[in-house]
């Protein structure tokens, strides 16, 4: 019995405190203010009960497990949602819906937590589920923003699209193999087409998640409406939460699928850097041109998937913590400036340097990471990434990233550029930072600096995965 | 005792899956698009429950999925309409062709 | 004998060199002129020293002159058996030449103490001097030809910066750029010429390289013969391109068009440079790989004789028509080393046969003393009259008396009357030519009497022609200076005439054939009056001529030059070979290579880069429609994709 | 002695700046930053003496080796030899020059020398690393910045220049981490992990078409940082546009990252494909020698001037290296050190001129040694170095690679070898071109205002000048040091054939 308080305490830690949530929304009515201490307090607490009490195990007959990694992957999600929480202080603090906002994207997160140690199809659905519906509310949060609703209608339609598919593909996986358990499905797994079909169904479920292209199509519109703490939310936690299940998914349920996942995956990798670098080079609005630029980053992540090695997955891991830490370090920037003034377009962070030094220096390490520049972690995760992509010895696949890499640089020197470089005799004004943002921002910003240099967290991280 | 074969259900199942998809393309009205997707959602439960009952009788893991995909395919629409009721706020139509604000 | 002492001849002028460089202009803006001759001062006396220990204490061995190393050091090696290294060597030529060079180099300093006097950049003047003193010295004692190489791109350089001093006049810009640039053109072949023989013969060091490559049956030797390029030996190859560097240095033809420009520097370093010692660079490297050339590659050396004797000609043709006092004197000079030149190709190594050697060398070592005692003679006209063009002149000798002696003095000996030094010197070489080439002895008999005449037109329009007083020649240029007009120049320049007309006197006594020959074996010349008849009528006819035309101002020289038409006006126009040069630099070189070349880089190379970024532009807006924002589209694609890679991976690779 | 010094030496100077203020902390911080550097540099030489004298004869000396990456076998591996002492002089030589050169840079002075002590960092990491990965890291660390530092403090059209810099330079690091990701999946330890260590590399046998087909990524990818002949582009934007130090830096220290590496780990690693490839490099060389020497003649900016004939000079190390002769690789380090110093001074004279008259065209200048003798004399000094003018450093790099080529018997390469030596000809033109026209000839009269060097001007240039003669007049002290280095290089090459 207390195994399961142990197995799922972060899953219990969230129920409850989601719980206390709507408890709170219903008795009492109190300041924005004492809302969000005491929901960044509980986030930390949150983050910090993934610490203890490690324990290895399996719950509801092999449905849910725990493994190291696991809890590892769901600390990583718990610490990106506290650094979101922290940095859409100032959107929050004026807003009405703060506790519904909580709320709903602590299901989700619940949702992902389920997903990440479900040992079964039914409950990987669920989770999926779970982690997707309360996203297209909180993605219509700007209730009078047009853009917003937009958003939310396109993430909800193609979701449901996308998960109809997938659906399409578990039953048909469960009409060939009989069961739902993974260690159960892996035996069964021969080549036939079925399969096959089935797969590439589940396959573009994953995909249309984490938008690879061709499924990736919504990911701009929705990235651009939805508010900009829904937007990183999408773009890291989501994203990062269903990588995990799908590197652990295609390592060991699909494993003797491998050979031709291993194609699908170089074909779709290269399509993916490609497309997302073509389109981000054209973006004017700052999150449309990080949509794009999060899904050339998926591309590289792709890549470093089809090593299908120990070295890959915890490559896919540590990249995505590094991930978290560029881009939240990217977004809480422009979470302020659009919060406080609105802007939200490249061309607005003209000269921005001149009024906003700290700001600038922030935004321009974080870019500097998503490109993969050194001492930056990004190098680093890149780097790996693509080592443990060479490991395979398809180099043809390492010379097209490593050319994209070019494209992807130039547009975030662009950025760079223009926050610089670009004359501009109105640039936005200087901006006040409250103290959680800029709690967030040195979190992010120590991330990107130490998780590479520090050589301990990757060796940490490849010590959890298991061998393949 | 029944004497339908699987294959008749799997091809009733497919051709409803397919229904929906075209209905989700061509139709322009977000409520019947929703509807679409409804349809996909219940081939799947087809396939499953026909699965389970020909296949594997033995255990009902089939027919408990397509419990769930029922309830959470419910909850979905929900979502999806309290959107959609939102979106006709703002836009003063639900026709998918006029929520094209974003794009390339 | 302290070889450390030899080695103070040439750094002292260096230490002179830095210190003036590095403070002259601040703390010795007056008294660095005086620095600069008490240091040179010092090492001609020890050069001078130097020079008799080694012909009169040690440097026979058993009746021959043997080379010595007097220091070595390895300076930069390139690899074990390849190595720069910076050394003295002691043998005749060399000393002779540092003896010449300290000699003559003095003489300039001292001259120029007054000639630069109130000069703005006096200090940088002496520096530069210095710094070419230092670098001739270094070449004429170098043991090694990659030595040479160095102190041979040295010498081009401070005659590069001496001849550009006045840097605000764009002549002297011009003329300095082409001096250097025309040089080191040659200096290319020079260097090619190193890489082969060093490669072939192993190493760089001269006595080895002379020694393996005379020797017959030696493997280097061999080894450079057996191959050829272009059907033609290495060794060929090597010694020509080496001789087209000491061609460029020693204005032969046609690598000789930097010379008369290089004119436009101080006339002191015209002196010394271009007329005493860097010019005679060529022939002083011709003589150094002597053995080489004479008894490895007789084919080189009659080249060498050919192109010589053609200069020699044809200078003394151009000579003749010049009206630029200097240039006169630059041609003059070109035709004399021509002289030297033939005289070395019609020379054979050792011995009886080895006279041409010795007369060429007798010739520079004599031709030094005059031609930059005319050159100071010149300048001191220059100096007073402020212009270099004959018209302006005329009438000098009793307003610049000295000047004159001296002038007519140096005049006689390089048109080889006896017994000035001249006579003696040419004679060798006549002699050499008589029995090495005829042809090339008429050739040399012609170059005779025109040196003759050209010289006693120059002199007699300087110092005779219009009956005018200096006073009207300083009218006439109006000109107005801090200089004492009516004086022929301070002390400090007349000394230096006396001193070297004394030498021109007497250079020619010195018995030059029983210290440097070929071999290093004392020589036994012969003076037969017989043979010198021709030579000196020769003269004597051409002083007649140029005096009956020019002594006095008349419209004679300009009737005759009438009467030669189209070729005294090709003689006046150089035979039209500097505008050769300019077709091929601007039109070829600039046009046909440099445009294209950076059009090239601007257009073809950075435009396919520049194009690479456009078209991954043009494509990002080609296919934004896929983004066309209808979430139904974004299905259709979603499940495009589905069926694309299903057909891919069920139907295809399966 | 604690080699990594050199790269904890900077990055403190670096952030010290960063806690300053005002102008006048800053560049005091950075001054003595880059002395100490200096100093630093200068103790690691007279230990490297002694050690040789000692009798060590270990390839790398100092060597400091940490395990980073356990998992992938990646170690923080240092250590120098000769080659690597070299370019870590010049590197402080250029560096402390750049400081005083923008001695009087007001805008946003703070982040100017950080960066540029940041890249410094970049420079040594670089040149001491003895890990592929660590190399790899150092070398990309030393790019960015300069995208910054031209595209902010540049002039004309920065940002153009800074943008296409940074990605053909990006590029070229994409393609050696192809080429070293190859290497590395392909070595054999015993203990059957891969591994990136330089050394150890050198001392197993990577297969032949291995080779093959990674040798022209490395290559290639360091190539365009040392201008290999179609990649080149980047140099005359890039160098035009660049504030002075930048200049001094990018043409200084960047291009020879470039030629280190195409020795260190294309060549030395490599060595059956450095054969193979041979004629394709020096064909590419000499394309580039000459036509960049033409290049040159034609332009009329004095930058311009200066970064193609960088072109035409490196071609010359590039030259070397494809020769695979001993005397040339020598040749090739001398020519890195001597043309890093020789363009460094020449950019900085540039700079001194265009901060007086503003402006860099030669038509428009003229005539300068009146007003400004000591600037003219930096120009012409220079100028004369890089046609290779005996007693300059530029004159013993240029013979070394010609005599070193020359050993190679190949007849083709002969050709391109006296293909090579024409070019200093050429040379000559359009440098005596641009000093008769810049400080010497008629000057206008908007000039004669004119002030000469400042104190740190003259120091910077002055530094500069004393190393340049130092190799000029004494090559032997360069020589002796680099040569151990790249005889080792050359045993491993020469042993194949």
């Amino acid at each position: 019995m207390i195994d399961f308080f142990i197995l799922m305490k972060q899953e219990l830690v969230i129920m409850i405190i989601i719980f206390a949530l709507l408890i709170i929304k219903i008795i009492s009515d109190r300041s924005n203010e004492w809302i969000l201490n005491m929901v960044n307090f509980l986030l930390l607490i949150n983050f910090a009960a993934g610490f203890f009490f490690g324990k290895e195990g399996m719950l509801f007959n092999d449905m849910f497990r725990t493994t190291p990694l696991t809890v590892l992957e769901k600390n990583i999600l718990s610490l990106g949602i506290l650094i979101i929480s922290l940095q859409s202080y100032s959107w929050l603090k004026n807003h009405k819906h703060v506790l519904e906002f909580y709320i709903l994207l602590l299901s989700t997160l619940l949702g992902m937590f389920f997903m990440i140690s479900s040992g079964n199809l039914l409950m990987f659905y669920l989770g999926l589920e779970l982690s997707t519906i309360p996203l297209a509310a909180a993605a219509n949060f700007d209730l009078q923003k047009k853009k917003s609703s937009e958003a939310a209608m396109k993430l909800i339609i193609s979701s449901a699209f996308s998960s109809g598919l997938l659906l399409f593909g578990i039953s048909l996986i469960y009409g060939t193999t009989g069961t739902l358990t993974f260690t159960d499905i892996t035996p069964h797994i021969t080549n036939n087409p079925l399969q096959i079909f089935a797969f590439i169904l589940l396959l573009a479920g994953f995909a249309f998640k984490i938008s690879v292209v061709p499924f990736h199509l919504w990911t701009a519109d929705v990235y651009e409406g939805a508010p900009v703490a829904v937007t990183s939310y999408l773009s890291v936690i989501s994203k990062g939460a269903v990588l995990f299940v799908f590197v652990s998914v295609l390592y060991t349920v699909f494993k003797p699928l491998s050979h031709s996942w291993y194609n699908m995956l170089f074909l779709l990798s290269a399509l993916t850097i490609l497309i997302g670098n073509l389109f981000a080079i054209r973006q004017n609005n700052i999150k449309r041109f990080l949509a794009f630029s999060s899904i050339a980053q998926v591309g590289f992540i792709l890549v470093g998937i089809t090593g299908s090695s120990q070295l890959a997955e915890t490559s896919v891991v540590y990249f995505v913590l590094i991930y978290i830490f560029s881009n939240l370090a990217a977004f809480g920037v422009v979470s302020l400036v659009s919060a406080v003034t609105g802007k939200e377009n490249i061309s607005d962070y003209k000269n921005f340097y001149k009024t906003n030094p700290a700001l600038s220096w922030v935004l321009t390490i974080a870019l500097f990471s998503l490109a993969g520049v050194p001492p930056t972690a990004g190098f680093f995760g890149k780097f790996f990434l693509l080592m443990s992509g060479a490991g395979k010895g398809n180099y043809i696949l390492i010379t097209i990233a490593a050319l994209n890499m070019i494209i992807s640089f130039y547009y975030y020197l662009r950025i760079v550029k223009a926050i610089f470089m670009d004359a501009n005799e109105h640039p936005i004004e200087k901006l006040f930072i409250p103290t959680y943002p800029k709690m967030a921002m040195y979190i992010c910003v120590g991330g990107i600096v130490f998780t590479g240099l520090l050589s301990y967290v990757y060796e940490f991280i490849q010590s959890l995965v298991p061998g393949v | 005792m029944s004497s339908i074969p699987l294959t008749h259900i799997l091809f009733l199942s497919t051709a409803l899956f397919f229904i929906g998809m075209y209905g989700l393309f061509t139709r322009r009205n977000l409520i019947s698009m929703l509807m679409s997707i409804e349809l996909i959602l219940n081939s799947v439960n087809i396939n499953f429950v026909a699965f389970n009952k020909y296949l594997y009788a033995d255990k009902l893991d089939g027919i408990f999925f397509a419990i769930f995909i029922i309830a959470i395919a419910a909850a979905e629409a929900a979502v999806a309409i309290a959107i959609i009721i939102n979106l006709y706020r703002s836009h003063r139509s639900i026709d998918v062709e006029d929520a094209t604000e974003m794009r390339y | 004998m302290n070889n450390f002492i030899i080695a103070l001849i040439p750094l002292l002028p260096l230490a002179t060199f830095i210190l003036l460089g590095l403070f002259g202009r601040k703390y010795f803006k007056t008294s660095s002129g005086i620095i600069g001759t008490a240091s040179l001062l010092a090492s001609t006396a020890i050069s001078i020293y130097t020079a008799y220990k080694y012909f009169f204490v040690y440097g026979k061995v058993n009746g021959v002159y043997q080379p010595i190393t007097a220091l070595k050091y390895t300076w930069h090696e390139f690899s074990p058996n390849l190595s720069i290294d910076m050394g003295i060597l002691l043998d005749p030529i060399s000393m002779m030449m540092i003896v010449l060079v300290t000699f003559i180099s003095l003489m300039v300093h001292i001259f120029s103490l007054g000639y630069m006097k109130g000069e703005d950049r006096f200090a940088t003047y002496f520096a530069f001097l210095s710094l070419f003193s230092f670098s001739m010295l270094g070449l004429v004692l170098s043991t090694n030809i990659f030595q040479i190489y160095i102190f041979w791109e040295l010498v081009g350089a401070s005659s590069f910066l001496l001849i550009g001093f006045y840097f605000y006049k764009p002549s002297a810009v011009a003329a300095s750029k082409k001096a250097f640039i025309v040089t080191r053109f040659a200096d290319l072949g020079f260097l090619i010429g190193i890489l082969i023989l060093g490669f072939q013969a192993q190493t760089l060091d001269f006595g080895v390289l002379i020694q393996r490559l005379t020797t017959a049956g030696s493997p280097q030797l061999i080894g450079i013969t057996t191959t050829s390029f272009l059907g033609i030996s290495l060794l060929t190859w090597a010694l020509s391109l080496v001789f087209i560097g000491g061609a460029g240095k020693s204005a032969m033809f046609p690598l000789h068009i930097w010379l008369p420009d290089a004119m436009e520097g101080p006339t002191p370093v015209s002196a010394l440079i271009h007329a005493a010692t860097m010019v005679v660079a060529g022939v002083y490297l011709a003589a150094r790989l002597f053995p080489v050339y004479a008894i490895s590659a007789p084919g080189v050396l009659e080249g060498i004789m050919y192109i010589g004797a053609i200069t020699a000609v044809i200078a003394a043709i151009i000579a003749c028509t010049q009206t630029d006092i200097k240039r006169v004197l630059a041609y003059s000079t070109m035709s004399q080393i021509g002289y030297m030149m033939f005289a070395l190709g019609v020379s054979k190594y050792g011995g009886e046969d080895g006279l041409g050697y010795m007369g060429s060398m007798f010739h520079l070592f004599t031709h030094a003393f005059f031609k930059s005692l005319l050159f100071l003679g010149a300048g001191a006209v220059i100096h007073m009259i402020h212009s270099n063009e004959m018209k302006d002149m005329g009438g000098l000798r009793k307003t610049m008396p000295i000047t004159h002696i001296t002038f007519l003095i140096a005049c006689l000996a390089i048109a080889g009357i006896p017994p000035f030094a001249g006579f003696f010197s040419k004679e060798e070489i006549l002699l050499a030519a008589f029995h090495g080439n005829k042809f090339i002895y008429g050739l040399a008999l012609l170059t005779a009497g025109l040196t003759a005449f050209y010289m006693f037109r120059l002199y007699f329009s300087i110092f005779w022609s219009k009956q005018a007083t200096a006073e009207d020649n300083l009218n006439v240029e109006g000109f107005a200076s801090e200089h004492k007009p009516h004086s022929e120049g301070t002390w400090s320049m007349k000394i230096p005439l006396i001193i070297l007309a004394v030498c021109s006197l007497f250079a020619g006594l010195v018995p030059f054939a029983n210290y440097i020959t070929s071999d290093g074996a004392s020589l036994a010349t012969h003076m037969d009056l017989t043979f010198s008849i021709a030579p000196v009528v020769l003269a004597l006819a051409g002083i007649l001529l140029a005096a009956y035309l020019y002594k006095n101002e008349s419209d004679k020289s300009t009737r005759v030059a009438a009467l030669m038409g189209s070729f005294y006006k090709a003689a006046y126009r150089k035979f039209y070979v500097d505008e050769v040069y300019l077709f091929i630099t601007k039109k070829v070189i600039f046009n046909l290579i440099g445009r294209p070349a950076a059009w090239i880089d601007k257009n073809i190379v950075d435009g396919s880069v520049n194009l690479l970024a456009t078209t991954t532009g043009q494509i990002s807006a080609r296919i934004k429609g896929i983004q066309s924002g209808q979430v139904q589209s974004y299905a259709i694609y979603f499940f495009g994709g589905i069926i694309g890679m299903a057909a891919l991976f069920i139907y295809l690779w399966m | 002695m604690f080699l990594s010094s050199l790269i904890i030496l900077p990055l403190i100077t670096a952030l010290t700046i960063l806690l300053c203020k005002g102008l006048k902390q800053v560049r005091n911080v950075a001054l003595a930053g880059a002395a100490a550097q200096m100093i630093l540099a200068f103790s690691f030489l007279i230990q490297y003496w002694k050690e040789r004298a000692a009798g060590n004869t270990s390839q790398m000396l100092f060597e400091y080796d940490h395990t980073w990456f356990a998992p992938l076998n990646i170690h923080y591996h240092v250590g120098i030899d000769g080659i690597s002492l070299a370019m870590i002089l010049l590197t402080a030589f250029v560096v402390i020059a750049a400081v005083l050169v923008s001695w009087t840079m007001e805008k946003l002075s703070k982040e100017f020398f950080f960066l540029l002590l940041f890249l410094s960092v970049g420079a040594y990491g670089f040149f001491i690393s003895l890990d592929l990965f660590t190399l790899f890291f150092f070398l990309e660390v030393a790019v960015i910045p300069k995208f910054l530092l031209i595209g902010i403090w540049g002039s004309g059209k920065k940002e153009y220049s800074a943008m296409k810099l940074a990605l053909m330079l990006m590029g070229g690091s994409a393609l050696v981490f192809v080429g070293l990701a190859g290497l590395y999946f392909n070595t054999n330890t015993a203990t059957g992990a891969y591994t990136f260590d330089l050394l150890q590399i050198a001392q197993m046998h990577i297969p032949v078409d291995v080779q093959k087909l990674f040798f022209p990524f490395a290559f290639v990818g360091f190539g365009i940082f040392t201008a290999l002949f179609p990649f080149h582009t980047w140099v005359p934007d890039g160098h035009s546009s660049a504030p002075t130090a930048a200049s001094m830096f990018l043409a200084g220290i960047s291009m020879k990252l470039g030629g280190y590496g195409c020795l260190r780990v294309a060549t030395f690693l490599m060595p059956d494909a450095a054969h193979a490839y041979a004629p394709i490099i020096i064909a590419l060389a000499t394309i580039a020698i000459i036509y960049g020497a033409f290049a040159t003649m034609m332009q009329t900016d004095l930058k311009y001037i200066n970064a193609y004939s960088s072109v035409s000079h490196c071609g010359f190390v590039l030259l070397g290296i494809g020769m695979l002769t001993r005397t040339s690789i020598n040749g090739a380090v001398l020519q890195m050190v001597s043309h890093g110093l020789m363009t460094a001074l020449f950019f900085a004279a540039i700079g001194m001129i265009y901060s007086r008259t503003h402006t860099r065209l030669v038509a428009q200048l003229g005539g300068l040694l009146k007003v400004t003798p000591f600037i003219s004399t930096v120009f012409v000094i220079a100028g004369l170095c890089s046609l290779g003018l005996p007693g300059l450093s530029g004159f013993v790099a240029e013979m070394t690679v010609f005599m070193g080529s020359w050993q190679n018997p190949n007849k083709l390469y002969r050709l391109a070898t006296i293909l090579a030596c024409a070019s200093i000809v050429v040379t000559a033109v359009y440098i005596l071109r641009a000093a008769g026209k810049t400080v010497m000839g008629p000057m206008s009269s908007a000039y004669d205002k004119l002030t000469d060097a400042t104190w740190n001007e003259k120091l910077a240039a002055g530094l500069l000048i004393i190393a340049i003669i130092a190799i000029g007049v004494a090559p032997f002290w360069l020589n002796d040091l680099i040569k151990p280095g790249t005889q080792i290089i050359m045993d491993k090459v020469l042993s194949l054939k």
